[in-house]
C-alpha cells in the first residue's frame, strides 16, 4: 500500500504560508522592495507625529516659503509650516482614509457580491443592474457629487470612495463565489449539514479572499489618489489638517513661482504610497496564487 | 450570427434599467447638493424677492416629485435644460465639449496602448526577467502619479522651464483658427480641411495632457496584456501550434496575442470610461474645454441641469462603449452568443 | 535501423526545492512502422520524455544528458530553426484534452492551413483545398462544412480528429500521441484509437502512444515500455508483458488493470491480497426511486436530463449506475443525495419520500446523516483551507452532536478505518496524494454512519494501482459497516468489481438493468454491448494469478 | 444669431491675424508679442456666462460685456493715481451716449440730450426710445439689475420718458446723490430696442434669450466670438460714436482656470495681460522686467472677520472686541494678501478724524488686552466655535483663517475651520446668516460710506451677515444715504456711524483688498469700481 506509508512520501515539508511568502520575497526583488516600502509607510503612520521635527500645524510667518534647508528638509509652506512634518504626519490620515474606504467597500461589496453569486436569479439581476448603474457614472465625478452633497468631511470622503469601489468588489466576489458555488467542497459541506448561509460564509467566501486581497491592495492606492483628487478640486479635508492631496493642490499654485517644494514633496509622498500599494498588490498576487505554490 | 445579435440585443435591454437608474440617481444627487442655486445666481446684490423670482424661474419652488417629472419629461424630448453657469442649453454645451474630451481621451489611450501593449507582450515573453521587473516598476510608477500632479509638473518643465511645449491654453492656441466643425475632433477636422498648420497646432496642444493621461493608463493595460499573454502562452493550443512547427511570430501573434486581446479589450473599455472620469482633473490643469471641467464647475455651483446632462451623457457613452466592446468581442471571439452568460 | 533512438535521456526541472529529475536515463528505440506504447502512472516521466524529444519542455525544464537521434539528426543539438522545420513535418504530436489543444478563436480549417503553409505543403491558393483533404483523411464527413467550424462548435471526439488531422497534415514519419483519449467517452475513445492506428498503418508511420492505461496500450501497441519514476523498468511485446511481467512494478500494473474475469481482490499485488470479505445478503429495500424526472431550462427550451427513471436499492446492496457523460447519472446522484430537487418523482428512503423536503432545507433535516456521498474529484471536494481533520470533522460537528473531544476520537478512529496514517490528518488537501485524498473523502462520507453512500466515480482520477487499493477499501467497508452503495461510473469493468446490480443509463433513461454478472456476460441492450466492446481489452492473462475468492 | 454667423463675422473681421498666420507658416508658436500690434491677449480665471447683464444668472465676470459692448448715458471720468496707474474718477461724470444733461429746476428730474450722431453697432441711431426701453427693462426684469437700479432710486418705468428722438427724461422719486452715479454703473446700459423688440416674444417680452447670446449695443467693441468656458473675442467697433475709437483692433480674452498657468503665460510673454492676479504673483512679478503689475486697492471694500450676533458669546461686545484684539493683522496681511492692499488696523483714535471709508480700525494685535476683555465678559476659559470660509475664496480665506485660528487658540477660543462650497456659501453666510464666525467681503460699487453701511450694517440687509442691529445706525444710515456729501450734516453723521461700528465691531476689518492686473507691452489699463476689465483704453506699446 505504497500510497499510505508516510515514509514513502516525497520528503516534503508542509508548505506554510510564511515559508511561501519568504520564497516569493526572496525570488522577487521588486516585491521585497514593496514590502520594505510598506514598512516605512506604517512606521510613518504610527509613529509619525512623534518623529517629526516641528509641529505640523504651527505657522511661522517669518519662516514662510523657505526652500529646503538643513533646518527644514522639505522647506516651509506659505504659512511657515514645516513641509516635512506635514508630509510625515499626513501619512496617517491618508492611510486611514484609504483603509477605511476600502474596508467599507470590501465589506459591503463582499456581502452583496456573495448574495448575487451564490443565489443568482432575480436578486443577481437586480444587484447587477445596480452595480452597472454605479459604474455608468464617471466614478470620480460620482465621488465628487457625493462629497459635495454630503459635505466635505473625512467620513464623507471615505463614504464616497467606498461607494464607487463597491461594484468592483461585488463583481469580483460574485465571480469567485459563482465558480465555487457548485464546487465539490461546497456540496460536501452541504452534505455535512451546513445551511446555505454557512456554506457561503464558512466555506466559499474564505476561498474567494486571496484574489480579493490583491484587489484590496491595488485599491488602497487608488483610494489615496481619489481622496487626493477630491482635495485637489477643493472637496477634501478641512484645513489645517495635513493631507497630501490638498498639499499638492495648494502647492501647485506655487510651482510656477519657483516654490516647487510645496507640491513636489507631498506629491512624491503620495506617489510613494500609491506605488507601494500597487507593487504590494503584485507581490500579494504572487503569494496567494495557488499556482505559484508547490 | 443570430446568437450574437441577440446577445447584443440583450445588452441593450440591460442598459435600459441602467439609464433609468442614472436618471433617478443624478436627479437625486443634484438635489442633495448643498446651496441654493437661486441664491447663487441671483447675484451680488440680490434681495429676498429677487431670489424668490429666480427660484420660480428655475422651477425650484415646486415639490421634488413634480420637479422630477418635469425633468424626466424634458429628457425624453431631448431637452436637457439650460446650464446656469454657461448660460447655454446643456445639450449644446455637451455637444461642443464632448468631442474635446473624447479627442483627448482617445489620443491618450492610443498613446498608452502603443506603449503598454508591446511592453506587456515583451514582459510576458520573458517572465521573471529583469525586463519584466522593469516594466512592472515603470508602469506602476505611472499609475501612482496623481494626474493633476503630473500635469502640473509637465507644464512647469516643458512649458515654463524648457519652453518646448505650447502654452497650456486648451485645444488650440489663439493664433490658429479652429477648423470647420465636422466631427468636433480638431485633428480630424483640420485634416479634412487640409489645414495642416492647424493640425500641428492642435496636436501640440494635445501632447502634454495626453501624456499625463497615458502615463496613468499604462499600468492596467500593460498588466492585463502581460497576464493575458502569459495565460495564452501557457495554454494547450500554443503547445499544439509549437508542436506543429509554426514560427514563433505566428505563435506569438496569430495564436497567443489574438486570444490575449479579449481581456485586454475589456480592460481597455474600463480604462476608457475611467479615463473620461479622470479627465476632470487633467482638463482643469490644462484649461481643456471638455466635459470633465464642465462638470466640476457645474457641481461646485449646483448647476443642476448641467450636472444631470453630463451624467446622462456619460451614462449613454458608457452604454455605447460597452456595446462597442461587445461588438469587438464578437468580431474576435466566435464563441460569443453561444455560451450562456 | 530505428527511426528514433533515445539514449540515456535525462531531464530535470528547476523548482523551488532545487532540481527535480523527471527523467533519469531513459533509452528507447522506435523502429520504422512500429507503434511503441509508453505506460506509466502520473509522475513517471512518460510525457516529459516526449516533450524533451520535441524540445517543447517548459521553460524551467532542460535536458541534462543523453542523446536524441531522429533519422540521423541529433535532436539534442540541432538549431531551433531546424527543429521547427522538423516539428509537424517529421514528428507530430497530439495531446489530451483536444478541445483545449485547438485555438478557440480560429477556424479549424485555418489552423490546419497554418501548418500546411508553414511546411510549404500548400500555397495560398490551394491551402483551403489541402486543408479539406487533410480533414477528409481523418474520416471527417462533410469536411467542407467542418473547415469553417470553431472548436467550440465541435464535440470532443471531433476535436481530437481535427487535432489528428493537424498533426498528420504534413505526413510526418513519427506521431507522438500523449494520452490521446483521456477525457473522452469510452465509445469515442475506441473510435479515436482505432482511427489513429488505422492511419498509422495506412501511412507506414511510426508512433509513440503515451498512456496510463496498460490495457489500451496492450491493445494498440506493438511494443510497450513501462516507466516508473523517470526510468523504463520493463520493455517488451504487449502479450509477453501481460503474460509474464518481469518487473514487480509491471506485475503490479498488470494486476491492477480491471479486466474481464478479475475479482476486486485480484487487482491487488499478490502480497496484499486477503480473503474477500463476506457480504450479507441484501434483502429489505432501502431506497426506492419512482418516476424521477429532472428538467432544466436550457437555451432552446427545456432539456430533460432525467426522463422518469425508477429503480430500487436494497439494504446492504451495491448498485452500479453506468453511462457516458450526459446520460443523466450525475444528475440522478445529485438528486438522490439531496443536493438538487427533482422536477417530479418520488425518492422513498426507508419508506419516507425525501423529495418532499426541498434540497435547500435538507441540510438541517435529521435524515441528512443517513445519506452521504464520496465525490469524484478528490481535490475539488476539499476546502483548500481546511486540514483533513477539519474536513472529516465537519459532518461530525454539524450532524453527530458529539462533544469536541469525542469528535477527535472519532476522527482518529475513522482514519484508522480507512487506513489513513493519523499524522496525515493535519495536512492540507494540497499536501496529500490522490489516494490519500480519496481515503479522506471516504472517511468524511462515513463519519456520521450513513446507511446509503453514493460513490460518484471515486477512482476516476486515480492511477490504476491506487484505484485497486481504494476499490478494495470500499468493498471492505461495505462488509464491515453494512452500508448500501450507489456506485456511479462510466467504466463497466470497475462497476462489476464492486456491484451486485448494474443499471445502464443513456440519455436520461435506463436502458438495461440486472445483476452485475448477467449484464456483463449477456447484455441484452445493444448500447450495453457497445460499451463493453469499447473498453480496452488487455490480452487475457495466461492464468489468473490468484483464484477468485469465491 | 447662430454659431455660423458669429464665425463668419470672426473670420471676416480677423483679417490681420488670419493673414499673419498664413503668411508666416514657419512660425511654430506665435507669441502674443508677435500677434500684431492691434491684438491684445488677456487671460482671466473666470467664465463669462452671458452677454446680457440683465439676465438672471449672469455672473460677475460677464459684467464686462456690458462695459465694453454697450454704452450708458454717462460714464465716470479717468484719473491718474499716485503710482501712475489709471483709475476711474468717481468725482467726475462724463458724457457717453448723452452729450449733456441738466436737472430740472425743482431738482426732481434729469433731462438728457443724446448725441444726434450716436449709432448702434448695426448703424441705426441711438434714440431716447432705445434708452427708455433699456431702462424699463432694467427695472422690470427683477433680480440684480432691478436692485442696482433701485439703489439709484430708479424703480419704475413711469420714471422714464422719451421726450423726443434725442431727449430723455428721468423723473426722480427723491433727491439722491446716488442717482447720477448709478447711471454710470454697467447695469443701465443702452440696448438697441429695435433689434431687441424684433426678437421679443410674448413669453419673453424683454428678448432675454436673444440678448443673452447676441449683444445689441453701441459700445466700443463687438463680440466677435464667444465660447463660454474658453474665450471671448472682442472686435473693435470702428464707428464708435460715444468716445474715441480704441487703439486695439481685437482683444482675445482667454479663460484659464489655473492661476499658476496664468502666471506662466504672462511670464513667458504669451499673453499681454493677466487680469485679477493672485496677490502672491502680483508681489513677485512686480518689478520684473517687461511686466507691469498694477495693484489698486478696491474702493469701499473690506475683507473682514464677522462674529455673528445671533450666537451667544458674540452678543457680548467685549467678546467681539477681544477677537478684534487677537487677530494677527500683520501676519494675515502678509501671508494672505502678500501685502497687496491697504492695512485697516492700528488706528490711533477711537473716533474717526474724517469720513474716508474704509479707514484704519482702532485695533491691533494685543493678546493681553484680548484676554482681559474675554475674562471681563465671563469667557475666561474660552469657548468653541466653527470658523467658516468660502471654498471658492480659499486663496485668501484659508491662510487668514489658519492664522486667526492660531491666535484665537491662544486666548482660549477653539475654532474648527469649515470650508463651505461656493454654492452654499452665499446661502449660509448672506441669506440665512447662520455662520457663527466667518470671513466676509463686501465692496460697494457706489463709493460712499453710507452705501457701505446700508448694505453691511443695517439689519436684514444682504451683507450684514453678522445679524448686527444698532438703533442709531438704523436711523442714521437711511438719512445719510441720499444726502449730498456737501451737506454739512453728512460728515458728522458718517463719523458717528463709523465710531459706533468701531466700538461694537460686528465686522472686524482685516485689510482693504486690492485688484492686481499684470500687463506686458500694454498700456491704458484702467481700474474700475466694478472690478471687471475695461478694454476700451488699452493700447500696445
Amino acid at each position: 500500500m505504497s500510497d499510505l506509508a508516510t515514509a514513502s512520501l516525497p520528503a516534503k515539508q508542509p508548505d506554510g504560508a510564511l515559508a511561501h511568502a519568504a520564497y516569493v520575497l526572496r525570488s522577487n526583488p521588486v516585491t521585497l522592495l514593496a514590502f520594505s516600502m510598506f514598512a516605512v509607510l506604517l512606521v510613518a503612520a504610527i509613529l509619525g507625529p512623534a518623529l517629526v521635527p516641528y509641529d505640523p500645524m504651527a505657522s511661522n510667518a517669518a519662516q514662510a516659503l523657505q526652500p529646503p534647508s538643513f533646518d527644514h528638509w522639505f522647506g516651509t509652506d506659505n504659512l511657515g509650516r514645516d513641509v516635512l512634518s506635514r508630509v510625515v504626519v499626513a501619512t496617517r490620515l491618508d492611510l486611514v482614509i484609504s483603509v477605511a474606504a476600502v474596508a467599507l467597500s470590501f465589506l459591503i461589496g463582499s456581502i452583496l457580491g456573495s448574495i448575487a453569486g451564490y443565489w443568482g436569479g432575480w436578486i443577481d439581476s437586480v444587484l447587477n443592474r445596480l452595480f452597472d448603474t454605479i459604474m455608468a457614472f464617471p466614478l470620480f465625478v460620482l465621488a465628487m457629487g457625493i462629497v459635495a452633497a454630503l459635505g466635505n468631511t473625512v467620513e464623507n470622503i471615505v463614504y464616497a470612495t467606498a461607494v464607487i469601489n463597491i461594484p468592483f468588489y461585488a463583481r469580483l466576489v460574485r465571480a469567485e463565489v459563482n465558480i465555487r458555488r457548485d464546487a465539490g467542497f461546497a456540496q460536501a459541506a452541504k452534505l455535512a449539514g451546513n445551511s446555505d448561509i454557512r456554506v457561503l460564509a464558512v466555506h466559499i467566501f474564505p476561498n474567494a479572499l486571496p484574489p480579493m486581497m490583491v484587489q484590496v491592495s491595488l485599491n488602497l492606492g487608488w483610494a489615496i489618489l481619489n481622496a487626493a483628487g477630491l482635495s485637489f478640486i477643493g472637496l477634501g479635508v478641512r484645513p489645517p489638517t495635513a493631507e497630501w492631496g490638498i498639499m499638492v493642490a495648494e502647492g501647485a499654485n506655487f510651482i510656477v513661482s519657483g516654490e516647487w517644494w510645496l507640491a513636489i514633496f507631498p506629491g512624491l509622498a503620495l506617489m510613494f504610497a500609491v506605488f507601494t500599494f500597487n507593487l504590494l498588490g503584485d507581490g500579494l498576487r504572487d503569494i496567494v496564487d495557488p499556482r505559484q505554490r508547490t | 450570427m443570430a446568437g450574437r445579435l441577440s446577445t447584443i440585443g440583450l445588452r441593450i435591454t440591460h442598459a435600459i434599467p441602467v439609464i433609468l437608474g442614472v436618471v433617478v440617481v443624478s436627479f437625486l444627487l443634484t438635489r442633495a447638493l448643498p446651496g441654493d442655486p437661486a441664491v447663487y445666481f441671483a447675484g451680488a446684490a440680490a434681495n429676498e424677492q429677487s431670489i424668490a423670482e429666480i427660484r420660480t424661474a428655475l422651477g425650484l419652488d415646486k415639490p421634488l416629485t413634480e420637479q422630477f417629472l418635469v425633468y424626466a419629461g424634458d429628457v425624453l424630448t431631448g431637452d436637457l435644460g439650460n446650464s446656469l453657469s454657461t448660460g447655454q442649453p446643456v445639450l449644446e454645451d455637451l455637444a461642443n465639449r464632448l468631442p474635446a474630451s473624447l479627442e483627448l481621451t482617445l489620443t491618450a489611450l492610443l498613446l498608452s496602448c502603443s506603449i503598454a501593449i508591446p511592453l506587456g507582450v515583451l514582459a510576458a515573453t520573458r517572465p521573471g526577467s529583469a525586463v519584466d521587473h522593469l516594466c512592472r516598476v515603470l508602469v506602476t510608477a505611472g499609475v501612482s502619479l496623481p494626474t493633476f500632479f503630473t500635469g502640473i509638473v509637465l507644464i512647469y518643465v516643458f512649458y515654463y522651464l524648457l519652453g518646448i511645449a505650447p502654452s497650456p491654453l486648451g485645444r488650440l492656441d489663439f493664433i490658429y483658427i479652429e477648423p470647420d466643425h465636422v466631427t468636433g475632433f480638431y485633428l480630424i477636422d483640420a485634416a479634412i480641411a487640409g489645414d495642416w498648420e492647424t493640425w500641428i497646432g492642435a496636436l501640440k496642444q494635445l501632447v502634454l495632457p495626453a501624456t499625463t493621461l497615458a502615463l496613468f493608463t499604462l499600468a492596467p493595460l500593460a498588466r492585463m496584456t502581460r497576464a493575458a499573454m502569459l495565460s495564452a502562452l501557457s495554454s494547450d493550443y500554443i503547445r499544439t501550434a509549437r508542436a506543429a512547427g509554426l514560427t514563433e511570430d505566428k505563435v506569438l501573434f496569430t495564436y497567443a496575442f489574438r486570444n490575449a486581446l479579449l481581456p485586454v479589450i475589456t480592460t481597455l473599455g474600463m480604462v476608457f470610461s475611467f479615463t473620461l472620469g479622470a479627465n476632470v482633473l487633467v482638463e482643469k490643469v490644462f484649461a481643456w474645454p471638455g466635459i470633465g471641467s464642465y462638470a466640476v464647475e457645474a457641481l461646485v455651483v449646483s448647476d443642476y441641469a448641467a450636472v444631470q446632462g453630463f451624467v446622462l451623457a456619460m451614462a449613454l457613452l458608457f452604454v455605447a462603449l460597452n456595446l462597442v466592446i461587445d461588438l469587438t468581442y464578437t468580431l474576435i471571439d466566435p464563441r460569443i452568443g453561444f455560451e450562456t452568460k | 535501423m530505428s527511426l528514433l533512438s533515445i539514449k540515456d535521456l535525462k531531464v530535470s526541472f528547476k523548482t523551488r526545492r532545487g532540481d527535480v529529475d523527471a527523467v533519469r536515463g531513459v533509452s528507447l528505440d522506435v523502429a520504422k512502422g512500429e507503434v511503441l506504447g509508453i505506460v506509466g502512472e502520473s509522475g513517471s516521466g512518460k510525457s516529459v520524455t516526449s516533450y524533451a524529444l520535441m524540445r517543447l519542455l517548459e521553460s524551467n525544464g532542460r535536458v541534462t544528458g543523453g542523446a536524441l537521434s531522429y533519422g540521423g539528426i541529433d535532436l539534442g543539438t540541432v538549431k531551433e530553426s531546424v527543429m521547427r522545420d522538423l516539428r509537424g513535418r517529421e514528428i507530430s504530436m497530439i495531446f489530451q484534452n483536444p478541445r483545449a489543444a485547438l485555438n478557440p478563436i480560429r477556424k479549424v480549417g485555418h489552423q490546419i492551413e497554418d501548418v500546411l503553409r508553414r511546411h510549404s505543403r500548400a500555397t495560398r491558393s490551394n491551402a483551403r483545398a489541402e486543408a479539406i483533404k487533410a480533414l477528409e483523411a481523418v474520416r471527417i464527413r462533410n469536411a467542407e462544412a467542418r473547415y469553417s467550424a470553431y472548436p467550440f462548435e465541435l464535440s470532443g471526439g471531433m476535436c481530437q480528429r481535427i487535432v489528428i488531422a493537424l498533426a498528420l497534415a504534413c505526413d510526418p514519419k513519427l506521431l507522438i500521441a500523449d494520452e490521446p483519449t483521456t477525457g473522452l467517452d469510452i465509445t469515442t475513445q475506441k473510435a479515436v484509437m482505432d482511427l489513429i492506428v488505422d492511419l498509422i498503418a495506412e501511412r507506414g508511420m511510426s508512433a509513440i502512444v503515451i498512456t496510463h492505461d496498460l490495457g489500451l496500450a496492450a491493445q494498440y501497441c506493438d511494443r510497450i515500455a513501462v516507466m516508473k519514476d523517470g526510468e523504463v523498468v520493463e520493455e517488451g511485446q504487449a502479450e509477453r508483458l501481460f503474460a509474464a511481467p518481469r518487473h514487480a512494478y509491471t506485475r503490479k500494473l498488470v494486476d491492477a488493470t480491471p479486466r474481464a474475469g478479475a475479482s476486486v481482490r485480484s487487482l491487488l499485488p499478490s502480497e496484499l491480497r486477503t480473503a474477500a470479505p463476506v457480504l450479507a445478503k441484501a434483502t429489505a429495500p432501502l431506497l426506492e426511486v419512482r418516476d424521477l424526472v429532472k428538467t432544466y431550462q436550457g437555451k432552446s427550451g427545456p432539456v430533460q436530463a432525467v426522463k422518469g427513471i425508477s429503480f430500487a436499492v436494497k439494504k446492504g446492496q451495491s448498485v452500479g449506475l453506468v453511462g457516458e457523460s450526459g446520460c443523466g447519472k450525475s444528475t440522478t446522484s445529485a438528486i438522490l443525495v439531496r443536493l438538487a430537487d427533482p422536477t417530479s418523482g418520488e425518492i422513498l428512503f426507508n419508506g419516507e419520500d425525501l423529495a418532499k423536503t426541498p434540497a435547500k432545507d435538507f441540510a438541517r433535516d435529521p435524515r441528512r446523516a443517513r445519506i452521504q456521498m464520496v465525490f469524484q474529484d478528490a481535490t475539488d471536494s476539499f476546502n483548500p483551507r481546511h486540514t483533513a481533520r477539519h474536513s472529516i470533522g465537519e459532518p461530525l460537528a454539524r450532524l453527530s452532536g458529539l462533544s469536541r473531544k469525542k469528535r477527535q476520537d472519532r476522527i482518529d478512529e475513522l482514519a484508522d478505518l480507512v487506513g489513513l496514517p493519523r499524522p496525515l490528518l493535519d495536512r492540507f488537501p494540497h499536501q496529500l496524494s490522490g489516494g490519500q485524498k480519496a481515503r479522506v473523502g471516504i472517511a468524511r462520507a462515513i463519519a456520521v454512519d450513513p446507511e446509503f453512500l453514493i460513490l460518484d466515480e471515486p477512482t476516476a482520477a486515480l492511477d490504476v494501482s491506487i484505484q485497486a487499493i481504494v476499490l478494495n477499501l470500499l468493498v471492505d467497508l461495505r462488509a464491515k459497516l453494512g452500508i448500501s452503495y450507489l456506485f456511479v461510473s462510466h467504466d463497466l469493468h470497475v462497476v462489476r468489481l464492486l456491484c451486485d446490480h448494474v443499471i445502464v443509463m443513456r440519455d436520461g433513461e435506463i436502458v438495461e438493468e440486472g445483476p452485475a454478472d448477467r449484464v456483463m456476460e449477456a447484455p441484452t441492450h445493444p448500447y450495453t454491448r457497445e460499451l463493453l466492446a469499447a473498453a480496452p481489452t488487455p490480452p487475457a492473462l495466461a492464468e489468473p494469478t490468484f483464484s477468485a475468492a469465491e | 444669431m447662430t454659431y455660423e454667423t458669429s464665425r463668419r463675422g470672426f473670420l471676416t473681421g480677423v483679417g490681420a491675424t488670419a493673414l499673419g498666420a498664413s503668411v508666416l507658416p514657419f512660425l511654430k508658436v506665435l507669441p502674443a508679442s508677435a500677434a500684431g500690434n492691434d491684438v491684445v491677449v488677456a487671460v482671466t480665471g473666470q467664465t463669462i456666462n452671458s452677454l446680457d447683464i440683465h439676465r438672471k444668472g449672469t455672473n460677475r465676470p460677464s459684467y464686462q460685456v456690458a462695459v465694453n459692448v454697450y454704452d450708458r448715458l454717462v460714464s465716470f471720468g479717468t484719473k491718474t493715481l499716485e503710482d501712475g496707474s489709471l483709475s476711474y474718477d468717481y468725482a467726475v461724470i462724463e458724457p457717453e451716449v448723452a452729450e449733456s444733461w441738466e436737472f430740472t429746476d425743482d431738482g426732481m428730474a434729469i433731462v438728457f440730450k443724446l448725441r444726434p450722431e450716436g449709432k448702434f453697432q448695426d448703424g441705426s441711431p441711438i434714440t431716447a426710445e432705445d434708452v427708455k426701453w433699456s431702462f424699463d427693462r432694467a427695472v422690470s426684469v427683477g433680480g440684480f439689475p432691478t436692485v442696482q437700479m433701485k439703489a439709484g432710486s430708479l424703480e419704475k418705468p413711469e420714471q422714464f420718458e422719451a421726450i423726443d428722438e434725442f431727449t430723455f427724461k428721468i423723473n426722480l422719486l427723491r433727491k439722491s446723490k446716488l442717482t447720477l452715479p448709478d447711471l454710470a454703473v454697467p447695469v443701465p446700459m443702452i440696448i438697441n430696442a429695435k433689434v431687441a423688440r424684433e426678437h421679443a416674444t410674448e413669453d419673453d417680452p424683454w428678448a432675454m434669450e436673444y440678448l443673452h447670446k447676441t449683444p445689441a449695443g453701441s459700445g466700443a467693441f463687438k463680440v466677435a466670438s464667444w465660447k463660454p468656458g474658453e474665450q471671448l473675442v472682442y472686435e473693435r467697433n470702428d464707428d464708435w460714436t460715444s468716445g474715441p475709437v480704441p487703439a486695439v483692433k481685437r482683444v482675445v480674452l482667454r479663460e484659464v482656470p489655473s492661476p499658476a498657468t496664468r502666471r506662466a503665460l504672462l511670464e513667458r510673454g504669451d499673453v499681454n495681460m493677466s487680469f485679477n492676479m493672485p496677490n502672491k504673483d502680483a508681489k513677485e512679478l512686480s518689478g520684473t522686467e517687461d511686466i507691469t503689475v498694477t495693484t489698486t486697492p478696491v474702493e469701499n471694500a473690506i475683507y473682514c472677520l464677522c462674529p455673528n450676533l445671533s450666537f451667544e458669546p458674540f452678543k457680548d461686545k467685549r467678546v467681539r472686541q477681544a477677537i478684534a484684539w487677537s487677530v494677527p493683522y500683520e501676519e494675515v496681511f502678509q501671508t494672505a494678501a502678500y501685502g497687496r492692499g491697504a492695512p485697516l488696523w492700528g488706528g490711533q483714535s477711537a473716533t474717526p478724524a474724517d469720513i474716508a471709508w474704509p479707514q484704519k480700525f482702532p485695533y491691533s494685535t494685543d493678546l493681553d488686552k484680548a484676554k482681559a476683555l474675554l475674562e471681563e465678559a465671563g469667557y475666561g476659559e474660552g469657548f468653541e466655535v466653527p470658523l467658516s470660509i468660502d471654498l471658492s475664496q480659499s486663496d485668501w480665506m484659508e491662510p487668514a483663517a489658519l492664522l486667526i485660528q492660531e491666535n484665537l487658540a491662544k486666548i482660549g477660543i477653539k475654532t474648527t475651520i469649515e470650508k463651505i462650497p461656493g454654492a452654499n456659501w452665499r446661502t449660509a453666510s448672506l441669506v440665512e446668516k447662520r455662520l457663527p464666525l466667518h470671513l466676509e467681503t463686501f465692496g460697494g460699487w457706489l463709493n460712499y460710506p453710507c452705501y457701505y453701511f446700508f448694505w453691511a450694517y443695517q439689519e436684514g440687509h444682504l451683507f450684514n451677515s453678522s445679524n448686527y442691529r444698532n438703533e442709531e445706525i438704523e436711523t442714521l444710515t437711511p438719512e445719510a444715504l441720499h444726502m449730498p456729501v456737501e451737506d454739512p450734516d453728512y460728515a458728522p453723521k458718517i463719523k458717528r456711524m463709523i465710531e459706533i461700528v468701531w466700538d461694537e465691531v460686528p465686522r472686524i476689518a482685516l485689510w482693504q483688498p486690492a485688484l492686481n492686473v499684470g500687463t506686458r507691452n500694454l498700456a491704458g489699463y484702467e481700474y474700475w469700481f466694478h472690478r471687471q476689465l475695461d478694454v476700451r483704453g488699452l493700447k500696445k506699446v
